[in-house]
């Protein structure tokens, strides 16, 4: 660290990216270009943002930086860490760098740690690594961190395994891997995009912390503005591989650039204008929805052990969709929304209670439809655009074979897709594409009720903000009823009418849209708090 | 723990009980029996082999004959040997233990072997070091077990180094341990050899699909050493797979090296096996798939209680 | 690039498989045509230099002749010079049985022979033999591979999708299927059978056998496979459309199968290869006069054999490139599904 | 490799026990038997491989070779067949007489003699072994020879050392059928006996005590499924023409070694010092480093062994097996099977699958028999020419593509069952289906292994031609009729028939019968040469060939004389020695 110091006093520079380039080779020989010309510098202790769509290279960008990009990329481009130039060094030298002055958390906690070692293990290798310490010593530096990244228990974490730990837990141990030996740049490539609302503010914060008490240089990578702006200095924006816009914050809010615009703010007007489009519920009819009562319990037995584990997704839940109308359901992950429309869609057997259609026990299936938050899950690869489309129409066996693919190619084009995309796969398409394909899909089978489980939270902004507009469309047009699922409260209060609030499996509090931030139910505070803070900048650039 | 071992334990019996009751219909159905090979004898009558399959039973229908043999499995009983009139159990037990002299090595070296080159080559896994070693293990596999004993036998000869066969010198009396391991190396030799290829493979797609993941790629981002990368982080990750196929091995350690035991005439399970199943010595056979199946249950169970010790998410309650 | 390996593979297999065959036309001579008084002849190389030093263009071979006082011990016959030909017209044969043909890819003009591979005991040309032979190896292998997979993928697909009590009975049998050595059904399904039929009939129909009943192992792969799919959203959503069982099995999990059944079979075709060796070896194997590796293997456990005509051994070489090209294969298929999953 | 130890324990063992057996305990009298055999010097250690495993060390019930093998190596006979001459003499029976229809033989047995164990050897011995032979609960193998006229012998004690044996009928084979039946001891065997158990004793896990013969050697330990060690007998009745008594080997130790190609590998690597039988292509392999190999080889000359192809005559696949009983019409006319014998090239067997080292056979007694070899016969020609004409005259004839067709326009093809696990076997029959399709016949090989094809031709009689080997045993006629007799339980060609069904069947039966009760030798040589003449003439097997018995022996051991019967070379194991008498290889 001193001998960094001293160097990094000369070039006074803790990361310099010069002409960044990556090529990867792809499995048909051609080679795509992920990253173009990309250059930036990052002065000790700041922190820069690397914002983007999905796809735009960021990713690429940090495994670049690591030196840990797959065998079949090139890389051309200068990186200088504290004045030495990384491409050029040994692998033994890159090992004594890596992790001592540079260090990297990833996308998903739950992979960067190795499932079948304990915490303490995992991280006491770190240090053990780059220095010569004691067992002792080690055991009470590996505490020591784990404190700094807010465990209470530090010396049970170390016995932890990863399994053992919750997301945002595994997050905070993964930094303190990460930062075990203190380095003075961390590159964190969207460490908060798995996790539900409330633990992105955790760590959020914890990061804020630990930046200022380490003095730690921070490269952190997100296509969530609001998030990026609560931490960084500077930003640098992505698209295709290529610097779009860099600078403060307030040169890129002011930005002229669509896309630049785009990834940061919602055109608040269009969804408003689109709200005001929405037919009213029909409020005197019967519900076309009915869930009465329902609950189920999981056990789950351990192998070679013979205690059994109950876990209740849900206990008495009841939730009453009337025609035409929304009702969202928001919660933590875990707090059993997912469960309660599984039942609904049919694909779990509640233990208790009953879900009615139009006052009868479900007969048809098609008549609930579900989109599921990851719609490349959703659509089978095998399947071209239209055979996707179509398939519920081949298997409802309506009309002939070429009216079932008349009607497809209608529906692409009524969500918004190209009718003569019809013969891509589901990967050829982009994300918020793969939605509009799920929900083309979906209206095939003409259903009542729509359910949208988190059905926008894997993708950007803008996109977000897109499906939305169309689901308010079809909304209207078909007449459908949307149970909506969501962790993200912004897009609430345009959108439905009741809110439902989950907690272990509960329905703790029901609620109009409008009033979520003044209710006084905890579980309900919580969520609008985190919400608040997590979207704070985005709330006053808003206003 | 002891529910799931019971609950696979019984999984056992019914195994046991089902290739048991399999084997009986298979016998019955391959024409002849043990005392037909007696006929061509001209000094033998038809009547004295009668009396003989009287004697044994073999004139009755066959559930009858099932319902005895397990009346008496059930007493640890596996029948008679119609050759050797002995009970199949002493009859097997040497052989078993001369088989398992040359299998339990052989197996244990080929790991010790692919272990670490496995894992090597799933680090090194691009360019000519990977051609090698696929075309190597090709190779390995490809070779007929039947070859390479010939090879090893045709080695012996020419050079004198090693003894060609047997497990020890003709007019040793068998105590000799050195006389013995001189015996062992060319068999063993051979059964690693055929044995290492598949373990290879299998080492090595594990470890890269460890060597893929996310949280391997962390490990290297945090600077470790090559060997605790390997050894400390990568093998214990990419275990899983190979423990449930190194409990699967254990159903062959009877099994694996009949053909090398025939060739290298080591006195073990396969010359006697071979001759039982031609000669139709019905419950050797029984017998000797018996243990077989034990073994491949046993087998099945050290892999989960193995399972259970190395993979932190079966053992720790969540 | 790996497309291109793919490729290529792929590409070496078809033409290893068309070669074997077209092994009329590869192969000098017919597979049973005994040379009574060469048994065990080395293998005659083609030469350009003559005994006197001279150098000709066209290769040749020598014609042998015995030793003195010995059946099996030959000399070369320095005046009996016999000329290389290619495309030459020979023994009658048919190509895939069905046209007959006489043309050879080469051949000798002379009254010996050419024996690349040298002659066996009964003095046939071993490289006739083995490349007749592969017929045989490679359409047990394939055979049997086919059959274990198909048998593999509907087990497991039923089992995989049903669960429960479907899956447990199928699992306990399988596990059966593993466990019984399957050299007593052998015996009992090749003495069945009838004599008349020819024993590459009764071969095909015994290797049949081993194939059909080693459908456990695909079967537990496409089980776990079908297992996780049968929980994925796109097969989810299906049933959400109100589609019927079989449906579902038939448009979503079957096809999701192909890959690792294709992989399987990659794996298991050199398998059920080797597996005819060890039939052969025990005298299970296809019957005279038709070759396979494996039979012709088998005869080199002879002491004779293997310590003085090291060339009957070569023909347990000859699965060597198919077993690289058959890993290289599923190694690139496994890598595509890995990709496509 | 080895290295040389200063004192072996085998050495060790000899100096202890010479002075034993040179000192005998008592001074009584002793019936020794002095044989006339070069000189040797004991001590040392010959090692044997056999192909398997004994599978019993009882005498009772031993049917396999290598049990029999080790059991004739532990245990004396009354009267012994000597393998050279192949004709009877004495050996524990000192002399004996019989009556003049010779049905009853009174033999007077050696005195003072003691079994293994040391315990001695009486009338009671010989009295209570042939009880158990003849017991028929005990099932023992032997029993079928001590039938005579369907009833078994019987046997009386009329001293301590003499026993009377008495048959219901004259019995020619009498003095032969008393060779190998070992005598048993009755002090270590009589309680299992009267329990039931005989079958059970002596079994591969009994201890070496309590054991005990009559033979030259005894047994010192088994190592399951490798090797069992036999020692010398300080208690043989055999002496040396010096009076030494014999065995001169300290011990003989089997070797388990599974295939004969591996027991050859193993001798030339010279870790066994003797081989019982090699094949000829082995041989021939052997032969050609001889030199640098250190070992002798021996051909002892035609064996007892004769290969044949069986043509189904079985009358009862009538009806059950439509397309063989059709085949049937073919196979019965004598004029096709002789043109099939005309056509095989049985020089080429000989050459091809026996290097040279066998003969060809016109009948089942191979010249190697001494005395029933009919050398009258003539070995059938190889002349394909002479097949056709022989075919056309019997209304077969040959169509467009070359092959033979019946009167009906059938064409003619058959398949040969054979047992796939006999290498020369599986090769003759490959010869014999290249021979016959030059005279238009296709021919099928069909391998099975050997208990589904002995099921085929002995059972279920599902199969057209077959390709068979029988050794005969012992060289006299009469375990022969099993095979010949109409009625005998291997009647090959056409099993469980009542009556004979042609007349040359029913001369071979009379013939056959004739020659059992007739005492004198030259009397049943001629009625025995008039069987062979029916067969060679009718052809219901056609025999093929007989292979050279041929064996091997290392440097340095003496007194090798290979004979074609019993253990080709091991039967005068008591004489062998080496010529060093360290016995070092």
């Amino acid at each position: 660290m001193s001998s960094s110091a001293v160097q990094s006093s000369r070039t006074a520079s803790l990361l310099r990216a010069e002409g960044l380039h990556v090529e990867y080779a792809a499995a048909d020989g051609a080679r795509v270009c992920a990253l173009r010309d990309v250059s930036f510098s990052l002065e000790p202790s700041q922190s820069l943002g690397i914002l983007g769509e999905s796809g735009s290279g960021k990713s690429t960008l940090a495994l670049a930086l690591m030196r840990l990009l797959p065998s079949n990329a090139t890389f051309t481009g200068k990186i200088e860490i504290s004045g030495r130039d990384l491409p050029w060094l040994s692998s033994s030298q890159l090992r004594r760098v890596r992790g001592a002055e540079l260090a990297l958390i990833s996308q998903e906690p739950a992979l960067a740690l190795n499932p079948v070692l304990s915490i303490g293990r995992q991280i006491s290798d770190v240090l053990r690594a780059h220095s010569d310490v004691s067992k002792k010593e080690g055991a009470r530096r590996v505490c020591e961190i784990l404190e700094q990244v807010g465990f209470e228990h530090p010396e049970r974490v170390m016995r932890a395994y990863p399994h053992q730990l919750s997301g945002g837990q595994k997050q905070r141990a993964a930094l303190a891997q990460a930062l075990v030996c203190r380095p003075s740049l961390l590159i964190a490539d969207e460490p908060l995009s798995s996790l539900d609302t409330v633990t992105q503010a955790e760590v959020l914060d914890l990061l804020r912390r630990l930046k200022h008490e380490l003095n730690l240089g921070m490269v952190f990578i997100s296509h969530d503005a609001s998030a990026l702006s609560t931490i960084c200095d500077r930003v640098l924006v992505m698209k295709a591989g290529q610097t779009a816009a860099s600078g403060t914050w307030e040169q890129i809010r002011t930005s002229s650039d669509d896309y630049v615009r785009g990834l940061q703010f919602t055109s608040g007007a269009s969804c408003s204008d689109a709200s005001s489009r929405i037919s009213p519920p029909v409020l005197n009819a019967a519900p076309v929805l009915e869930v009465r009562n329902l609950s189920k319990t999981y056990v789950q037995r351990q192998m070679l052990s013979r205690e059994k584990f109950e876990i209740r997704a849900l206990e008495d839940v009841s939730v009453r969709l009337m025609p035409n109308a929304t009702v969202a359901v928001i919660g933590r992950s875990g707090s059993g929304k997912s469960t309660l429309v599984r039942c609904i869609a049919g694909f779990e057997i509640p233990d208790k209670g009953e879900v009615l259609l139009e006052g009868d026990p479900v007969q048809k299936r098609s008549s609930v439809q579900m989109i599921f938050q990851d719609s490349s899950t959703a659509l089978n690869p095998r399947f071209t655009a239209v055979q996707l489309v179509a398939e519920p129409l081949e298997i409802a066996r309506a009309g002939s074979k070429k009216e079932r693919i008349e009607r497809a190619l209608d529906l692409m084009a009524e969500v918004g897709l190209e009718k003569s995309w019809h013969s891509r796969n589901a990967a050829e398409f982009s994300g918020g594409q793969r939605q509009r394909l799920a929900l083309a899909r979906a209206l095939a089978a003409s259903p009542k009720v729509l359910i949208l489980d988190e059905s926008l939270s894997g993708l950007d902004l803008s996109l977000q903000e897109q499906i939305l507009k169309l689901l308010l469309d079809l909304h209207a047009r078909h007449n459908l009823s949307y149970l909506f699922i969501s962790h993200d409260l912004r897009f609430l209060p345009m959108f439905a009418q009741q809110v439902l609030v989950m907690e272990a499996g509960r329905i703790v509090d029901q609620i109009a849209p409008n009033k979520l931030w003044t209710s006084s139910c905890p579980a309900t505070r919580l969520l609008t708090r985190v919400n608040q803070q997590l979207h704070a900048r985005h709330a006053e650039v808003h206003s | 723990m002891i529910r799931y071992l019971s609950r696979r334990l019984a999984h056992g019996v019914l195994l046991l009980a089902g290739v048991s009751m399999l084997l009986f219909v298979f016998q019955k159905a391959a024409p002849g029996d043990f005392f037909l090979g007696m006929r061509l004898n001209p000094e033998l009558s038809g009547q004295t082999l009668q009396g003989l399959r009287a004697e044994y039973g073999l004139d009755q229908p066959l559930p009858q004959r099932y319902a005895r043999w397990l009346g008496s499995a059930l007493r640890g009983d596996l029948g008679p040997s119609f050759a050797y009139n002995l009970p199949v159990t002493t009859l097997l037990w040497p052989r078993i233990k001369n088989t398992l002299l040359l299998s339990v090595p052989a197996l244990l070296i080929s790991w010790l072997i692919a272990i670490p080159l496995g894992l090597l080559a799933a680090w090194r896994r691009t360019g000519w070091i990977d051609r090698i070693f696929s075309g190597s293990t090709s190779t390995l596999l490809a070779l007929p077990d039947v070859l390479l004993a010939l090879l090893a036998v045709l080695l012996a000869l020419r050079t004198h180094i090693f003894p060609v066969g047997g497990m020890t010198a003709g007019t040793d009396a068998g105590e000799s341990t050195a006389g013995l391991l001189q015996h062992m190396v060319l068999p063993v030799f051979v059964l690693v050899v055929g044995s290492v290829g598949p373990l290879l493979r299998q080492v090595r797609a594990s470890a890269i699909e460890v060597m893929d993941s996310s949280y391997f790629r962390a490990a290297q981002g945090n600077g470790l050493g090559r060997t605790t990368l390997l050894f400390r982080h990568a093998l214990p990750a990419a275990a899983n797979p190979l423990i449930s196929l190194f409990g699967l091995s254990a159903g062959f350690l009877l099994s694996a090296s009949i053909l090398v035991e025939v060739i290298m005439s080591w006195p073990g399970m396969g010359p006697l096996m071979l001759e039982a199943i031609f000669g139709r010595d019905l419950f050797v056979v029984i017998g000797a798939v018996m243990i077989s199946t034990l073994l491949l249950v046993l087998g099945n169970l050290l892999a989960d209680v193995l399972l259970y010790f190395c993979d932190p998410r079966i053992r720790v309650q969540s | 690039m790996k497309q291109r390996k793919l490729f290529w593979t792929a590409a070496f297999l078809v033409g290893a498989h068309l070669m074997a065959g077209l092994a009329g036309f590869f192969a000098p001579y017919h597979y049973a045509a005994q040379d009574r008084l060469h048994p065990y002849a080395s293998p005659s190389l083609p030469h350009l230099m003559d005994c006197s030093g001279k150098i000709h263009l066209r290769p040749f071979v020598y014609g042998i002749r015995n030793k003195q006082g010995s059946f099996t011990d030959y000399q070369p016959d320095c005046s009996a010079q016999m000329p290389v030909h290619f495309l030459v017209t020979g023994e009658e044969y048919s190509l895939f049985g069905l046209i007959p043909s006489s043309l050879h890819l080469f051949g000798v003009s002379g009254p010996g022979e050419i024996n690349l591979l040298g002659t066996d005991a009964f003095g046939r040309d071993q490289f006739s033999r083995v490349v007749y032979g592969a017929q045989v190896s490679l359409l047990a292998g394939g055979l049997a591979g086919v059959l274990a997979v198909f048998a593999g993928v509907i087990v497991g697909t039923i089992s995989g999708f049903y669960g429960g009590v479907v899956d447990e009975a199928a699992m306990r049998v399988a596990e059966i299927a593993i466990a019984v050595p399957s050299l007593y059904l052998l015996l009992a399904a090749r003495s069945f059978l009838p004599l008349e039929i020819s024993p590459l009939m009764a071969f095909l129909l015994v290797i049949s056998v081993i194939g059909l009943l080693s459908w456990a192992r695909p079967a537990r792969l496409v089980r776990g496979l079908v297992m996780s799919a049968r929980e994925r959203n796109f097969v989810l959503a299906a049933q959400g459309f109100g589609a019927s069982k079989s449906y579902v099995m038939r448009r979503h999990l079957v096809p999701m199968t192909f890959s690792v059944a294709l992989t399987q079979l990659a794996i298991l075709i050199p398998q059920f290869i080797l597996a005819e060796v060890v039939l052969s070896f025990l005298g299970l194997g296809i019957g005279e006069p038709f070759p396979s590796w494996g039979n012709m293997l088998a005869e080199a456990q002879q002491y004779h054999v293997l310590a003085s005509c090291w060339w009957m051994l070569l023909p347990g070489l000859a699965p060597v490139p198919f077993f690289v090209a058959y890993h290289a294969l599923a190694d690139a298929l496994q890598k595509k599904t890995k990709v496509n999953l | 490799m080895r290295s040389i130890r200063p004192i072996t324990p085998s050495f060790l063992l000899a100096c202890l026990l010479l002075p034993a057996s040179l000192a005998r305990p008592e001074g009584r009298q002793q019936d020794l038997l002095k044989v006339s055999v070069p000189v040797g010097h004991p001590g040392g250690v010959l090692v044997v491989s056999q192909s398997s495993e004994p599978k019993t060390l009882n005498p009772v019930v031993a049917v396999d070779q290598p049990s029999r093998d080790v059991i004739r190596r532990m245990t004396a006979d009354l009267v012994h067949i000597n393998r050279a001459t192949q004709k009877t003499e004495p050996a524990l029976a000192r002399s004996w007489k019989s009556n003049r229809e010779g049905s009853q033989f009174t033999v007077e047995l050696r005195r003072g003699l003691r079994f293994s164990d040391g315990a001695p050897f009486t009338a009671d011995d010989v009295v209570f072994s042939f009880q158990v032979y003849l017991d028929e609960k005990v099932h023992s193998p032997q029993r079928d020879l001590l039938l005579a006229g369907g009833k078994p012998m019987r046997v009386e004690k009329l001293g301590p050392y003499t026993v009377k044996f008495s048959f219901v009928a004259p019995y020619a084979p009498a003095e032969r059928v008393f060779d190998s039946l070992a005598i048993l001891p009755r002090h270590l065997l009589e309680q299992g006996y009267k329990a039931g158990k005989i079958n059970q004793v002596w079994n591969l896990t009994t201890s070496a005590e309590k054991i005990a013969g009559l033979g030259p050697f005894r047994l010192k330990q088994v190592l399951p499924g490798e090797k069992l060690v036999l020692e010398r007998n300080p208690y043989y009745w055999k002496t040396d023409s010096q009076g030494q008594i014999l065995p001169y080997l300290n011990e003989l130790i089997f070797l388990t070694v599974p295939s004969r190609d591996a027991q050859v590998v193993r001798f030339r690597a010279g870790e066994t010092q003797i081989i019982t039988q090699v094949s000829a292509e082995n041989y021939s392999a052997l032969l050609a480093d001889q030199q640098t190999g250190r070992y002798k080889l021996y051909d002892a000359g035609p064996g007892l062994e004769y290969n044949f192809l069986v043509f189904n005559l079985n009358d009862d696949v009538k009806g059950r097996l439509p397309a063989i009983a059709q085949k049937q019409t073919w196979f019965r006319d004598q004029r096709f099977r002789e043109a099939v014998s005309l056509a095989i090239d049985r020089a080429a067997i000989v050459r091809m699958v026996y290097q040279g080292r066998g003969v060809a056979l016109a009948t089942p007694v191979s010249p190697g028999d001494k005395l029933w070899f009919d050398s009258d016969i003539p070995i059938p020609e190889y002349s394909p020419e002479k097949a056709r004409k022989l075919l056309q005259a019997a209304g077969f004839s040959w169509n467009s593509s070359g092959a033979l067709t019946d009167s009906s326009g059938q064409p003619v093809d058959f398949s040969i069952l054979v047992n796939s696990g006999n290498v020369q076997r599986s090769q003759m029959a490959t010869l014999i289906q290249e021979d016959l399709k030059k005279i238009g016949i296709n021919v099928h090989v069909a391998g099975l292994e050997f208990r589904s094809a002995t099921d085929r031709v002995l059972n279920s009689h599902d199969y057209e031609v077959a390709l068979m080997g029988l050794g005969r045993g012992d060289a006299d006629p009469t375990p022969d009729m099993s095979v010949l007799s109409s009625d005998g339980d291997i009647h090959l060609w056409n099993m469980g028939e009542k009556t004979p069904a042609t007349p040359w069947e029913a001369e071979i039966d009379r013939l056959m019968r004739k020659q059992q009760v007739t005492p004198n030798y030259a009397e049943r040589k001629k009625l025995f040469d008039r069987v062979q003449a029916i067969l060679a003439e009718q052809q219901p097997m056609i025999f093929l060939a007989s292979p050279n018995i041929l064996t091997a022996a290392r440097d340095g051991l003496e007194n090798v004389r290979p004979a074609i019967m019993d253990n080709y070379i091991l039967w005068n194991a008591d004489e062998l020695f080496w010529h060093t008498p360290a016995g070092k290889h």
